[in-house]
């Protein structure tokens, strides 16, 4: 299968595209998608190419942007919404919880509410406390909504456009740190990934890796740091925070004995808490070690570098972590 | 208040007239199970009161017209035609109900009439409204959304963002204000710095339909009417309705003592008398056509009250189906 | 020390009255606080005694509730702000998460927000999707806030009013279904429980359950019926989801080697996680059996009493919870 | 537009105009120090055009008024006085920054000065702007929050709330629109359905203060004072500014091609030239204190620059610190 080499945001951009070429019922909507062409350029051209009707500038309102999204959905259309940045989406966090997580239950299914909510991810670059969130746990909380994390190029194009085409609302969050970042990503237009599908991004039988996002790139580096001293990582890449697809954690853990989960999120009440409480749970006879998280810090973001990155995970901090698992 | 042009014929204002009833029956008999616990559970907002606003209203709505509304649904759903049997299961939170009994009282829906819900969250469906509004125009259909919200709604943040939203997309929403005067136990002007409410159409730049007697059906028809065709052509318009609610906020609410005079004087306006005022000022010896109406609903209610105790609860099976879509995509 | 049998209703109201009494800072705000006398009637009686400066009836308006709080809070009141039940914090969830909670760190401790925002929290009254969450692990996984949810009247009272007396923001969870439950309540004008200090509700050698909330009384029936067996459980209550008291529970977990959790809140990414993860992170080697978790089934919850309570946790389900880990 | 009511004196101009060139100055060097990646990370949000309207505001206060901004801040917490120097050092993130280098650009503050922040949520500091009002009103005070907000924010729930609260508990706010005719990329017409934005005050029952030139430091001065006045005697009032910012967005974002013709134009009204206009048309021979000015500011600027460079980094203490109040309860 033909395949170009394309930066993330990319990669997103051609998900977009073709789904929108695809199905007229697909439109975008949000704060500067159109004529500033996407604060992240996810967007760009689209106003251009599909006109004012699909390419939709909103005011200043995530309430309403969330919101007219799920009543669209609920009409028939599929709108792709965008959130600037996830930290804005506290303010959509009822119409997202509230409404398009509970509306196709409430109604007893009378309702589909086919929405993506697009929302740029993640921190490091300064960005201070109230823009530094990776807040996907306390979304995936909830059931009635889907949450995706991709990362990979190829991952993003294809989870973006199963996303698009499922019935069901689904948040899904685009690491900033990562759109630069190139990789190979097929060309066919029908290339999906379905919702819910980790993949297993590293093969390895002495500790098994359980991350998403941002964290895979740490933890394939530290891996491979590791390899060169004979111990070799099973890196698995969940890519979506729900549903979350522990069966072939388990399975890897069953073969490795130890974990270590890696995220960019808050340490409490987060996917590592989750992923930990699951191992135990269901592999309980297998462990030969705690399961070990490596988290940002329990601090606000602060704006200084130096300290800023003292709290966020890296490859080093993941090193470590699977040291202390052996 | 919106001056009379088009003169509405006795079938219509019959109909009306049975639909008011009916409202006010179904909301009787609610209050009546919940007293016996036939109906359970904390929440159980009564519509008594409000009939001529919503079937006014309503009517006004052409069948491809969409309609949506906060918790207090009942009569919503009974004056855009939804069958009382399954509301009434509804209620009681029975398998047959609309909502399969997991909606219950606060979200009712029939995707069948385009009656897309009652929401409980204050605010919460006004962006939806829009939303819907959207697929209209986004389609070239000329569907219009009438939006119902109460006056303490016009005070939240969803508010000030779905009607913008609905003023830049140029979308065709009516925003129905049924202005109780409480929002519970608070009276609209210490809610909101600007009591008429109508007047904010302006911070929106979209018509302002004024304010219009809620009591009256016609009256309400009318501009309603007039709402919903300026909607259609033009986009979103600002319309308020005063009215009054007789019981509690809720069933489970204490009634409010300083409200008792208030009461009395809206009761005495009450829209099931001015309904009948004016037919009889209309027509001739219509009396007992009404008094065979309001026999009529009675038993339509007994029936729905037969059909929701007869039918069975939903099981662990309906506990865990519709979380998520599974049957196909789009 | 004398004490007084009280609902948990009036033990709140006790403890909001002495406060306000005590300290002319401390005032109440929400909707429905003042004439109404309270939705839940913690506040009944107050605008008439304190009147409508300290008793401030509020439009229906969450962002402005919880941030006007805030900025009364910076300015040296001391707000208490009412959100009606829980599930309207979702509207305040910025003002709280990226307001108050991050203040007093961005601004390098210029400002201090001392405010408490109760809500009402809990379901198993057919309240519905909507308005039937207990969503605290979402508000506590974030750091800068602290996280309240207690048990009984007396807690209630204590760590109310240390909530009001803390100079930093307090998210004061209050069980609907708890406020017309009896006990005892301490009439000491002084008495405050500690800002994250758990509670032994109950000593026990066999297993080691962690609750909070309604969860305790579920848990000290089904200790008291294992008793029965001859199987002693030891209850211990969190009172506080931030700070997360984890010391005595990995102290009573070293004697026990078992743990059930106990939560009224939804199964992942919740508290069950969090305190699963921590106890076999502090003490692996004294796991006779995995961590097992009775919180609510992963659903919006629906209205038909019979299929809602089968969502909701009980006393059976803890039993037979900690019948799998002996 | 506000006529002019009281003479401003000679000494006062020459400050503001003072304080207009520092702030451009300020500004430009941010600017520079980004290019030359002294100052890192996302985001940096230029005051340069706004200056005559941040100045003259903030001149109509007290100083135990209380002022609060978004996140274009810069310009208002030199405008009350803020030392550049820790200012300068909160830009690059240092130890002796006014926010210890936690804050950032966005998020300056100077308790002393009752300067409460920049706040990068847009629209989030207006409730807290109506909650430091409270405690004015509450402990029989006098103080005023004048709250800068951009004509974007006004598109917010935040907004809507949090005015209409100052409207039903009468708080003494006067809400300032800085109203440079974009958010980002989107024009005020597009984004709000009354683009007339001090209109909204009707929807909240305030008083509408009208427009004021916002590039014309006298006039904003003017306009500003008497909005202040009344907040302190009466409640809430709106008042919209019109200016233009002359960068883009924030500094990591392009310039936008479109506004080249229209950023002259407003640049031709400069606040710098409009001031010395006003200056040198009605004193004689000013042009030389308004040179030497020029050379003073740079100088100032210079050393702010110099401090912040010399400045140390926070530690890993500071990263851990300040998450909860430690030391004690009230
Ligand atoms: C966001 C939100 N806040 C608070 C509530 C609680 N609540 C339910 S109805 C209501 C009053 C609404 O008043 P109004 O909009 O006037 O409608 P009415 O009940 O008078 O029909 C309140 C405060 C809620 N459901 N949602
Ligand atoms: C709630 C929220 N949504 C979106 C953003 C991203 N954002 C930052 S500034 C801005 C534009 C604001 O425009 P305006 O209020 O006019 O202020 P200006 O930048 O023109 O001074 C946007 C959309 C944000 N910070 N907060
Ligand atoms: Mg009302
Ligand atoms: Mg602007």
């Amino acid at each position: 299968m033909a395949e170009k080499n394309l930066p993330m945001r990319e990669a997103l951009r051609a998900a977009l595209h073709e789904e929108m070429v695809r199905d007229e019922r697909v439109f975008v909507m949000g704060e500067e998608v159109g004529a500033w062409q996407g604060t992240h350029r996810v967007t760009r051209g689209f106003l251009e190419e599909f006109g004012p009707k699909r390419v939709r500038d909103t005011p200043i309102s995530e309430m309403a942007i969330a919101g007219a999204a799920v009543g669209a959905a609920m009409a028939g259309l599929r709108p792709v919404a965008e959130i600037m940045t996830i930290n804005f989406a506290f303010l959509a966090f009822d119409a997202l919880i509230n409404h398009a997580a509970k509306i196709h239950y409430m109604f007893n299914g009378q309702f589909r509410v086919p929405m993506v909510l697009r929302a740029a991810t993640g921190w490091g670059n300064q960005a201070t406390a109230t823009h530094s969130h990776t807040p996907e746990p306390v979304f995936a909380h909830f059931p009635g909504l889907y949450v995706a994390m991709p990362s990979t190029p190829a991952d993003a194009k294809g989870m973006l456009k199963a996303a698009i085409r499922d019935d069901n609302p689904v948040l899904f969050s685009e690491v900033i740190a990562l759109y630069p970042k190139p990789g190979p990503v097929p060309d066919d237009p029908d290339f999906l990934i379905p919702i819910g599908k980790s993949d297993i991004k590293r093969e390895g039988d002495d500790v098994t890796i359980v991350t998403i996002g941002r964290g895979v790139e740490w933890s394939l580096q530290a891996a491979e740091s590791l390899a060169k001293e004979g111990i070799e990582c099973e890196v698995i890449d969940l890519r979506w925070l729900r549903p979350l697809d522990m069966e072939p954690v388990i399975e890897s853990f069953k073969k490795t004995n130890r974990c270590v989960v890696v995220e960019e999120c808050l340490p409490h009440f987060s996917l590592g808490s989750e992923i930990a409480a699951q191992i135990q749970e269901k592999a309980f006879d297998y462990m030969d070690a705690p399961v070990k998280r490596v988290s940002a810090m329990d601090v606000p973001l602060p704006y200084a570098r130096d300290i800023e990155l003292m709290a966020l995970p890296d490859t080093q901090k993941v090193i470590n972590a699977v040291k202390e698992v052996l | 208040m919106a001056t009379q042009k088009v003169k509405v014929d006795k079938a219509r204002l019959l109909d009306w007239y049975r639909q008011i009833v009916l409202i006010r029956e179904f909301e009787d008999r609610c209050d009546e199970l919940y007293r016996e616990k036939k109906i359970t559970g904390v929440y159980l907002h009564l519509y008594s009161g409000h009939e001529a606003t919503g079937v006014g209203a309503v009517a006004a709505l052409q069948e491809h017209d969409h309609v949506i509304t906060a918790y207090r649904d009942h009569g919503i759903a009974l004056a855009r035609g939804v069958d009382p049997n399954p509301l009434m299961a509804e209620m009681m939170g029975k398998r047959t109900g609309v909502s399969g009994g997991k909606g219950g009282s606060m979200h009712l829906a029939s995707r069948e009439h385009n009656f897309w819900g009652g929401y409980a969250i204050v605010g919460g469906h006004l962006p939806l409204a829009a939303g819907i509004a959207l697929e209209s125009r986004y389609n070239n259909k000329d569907a219009v959304v009438l939006c119902f919200l109460g006056d303490g709604a016009t005070n939240n943040g969803y508010f000030h963002e779905a009607v913008n939203l609905s003023a830049v997309w140029d979308l065709p929403v009516v925003w129905l204000i049924e202005n109780n005067l409480y929002g519970m136990g608070t009276p609209v002007e210490v809610a909101s710095g600007q009591p008429e409410l109508h007047k904010r159409a302006i911070a929106y730049g979209i018509k302002d339909a004024g304010r219009v007697d809620g009591q009256n059906v016609v009256e309400v028809y009318e501009a309603a009417s007039e709402a919903v065709e300026y909607a259609r052509k033009n986009g979103p318009v600002l319309l308020e309705a005063i009215t009054f609610r007789y019981k509690g906020h809720g069933v489970s609410d204490r009634a409010y003592s300083e409200r008792v005079e208030e009461l009395a004087q809206w009761q005495a306006r009450d829209p099931i008398i001015v309904t009948r005022e004016i037919l009889t000022g209309r027509f001739k010896n219509v009396e007992a056509e009404l008094d065979k109406i309001d026999a009529e609903v009675k038993t339509i209610i007994d029936r729905a009250v037969e059909y929701a105790e007869n039918s069975p609860a939903p099981t662990y099976e309906d506990l865990i189906r519709n979380v998520y879509v599974e049957d196909a995509n789009g």
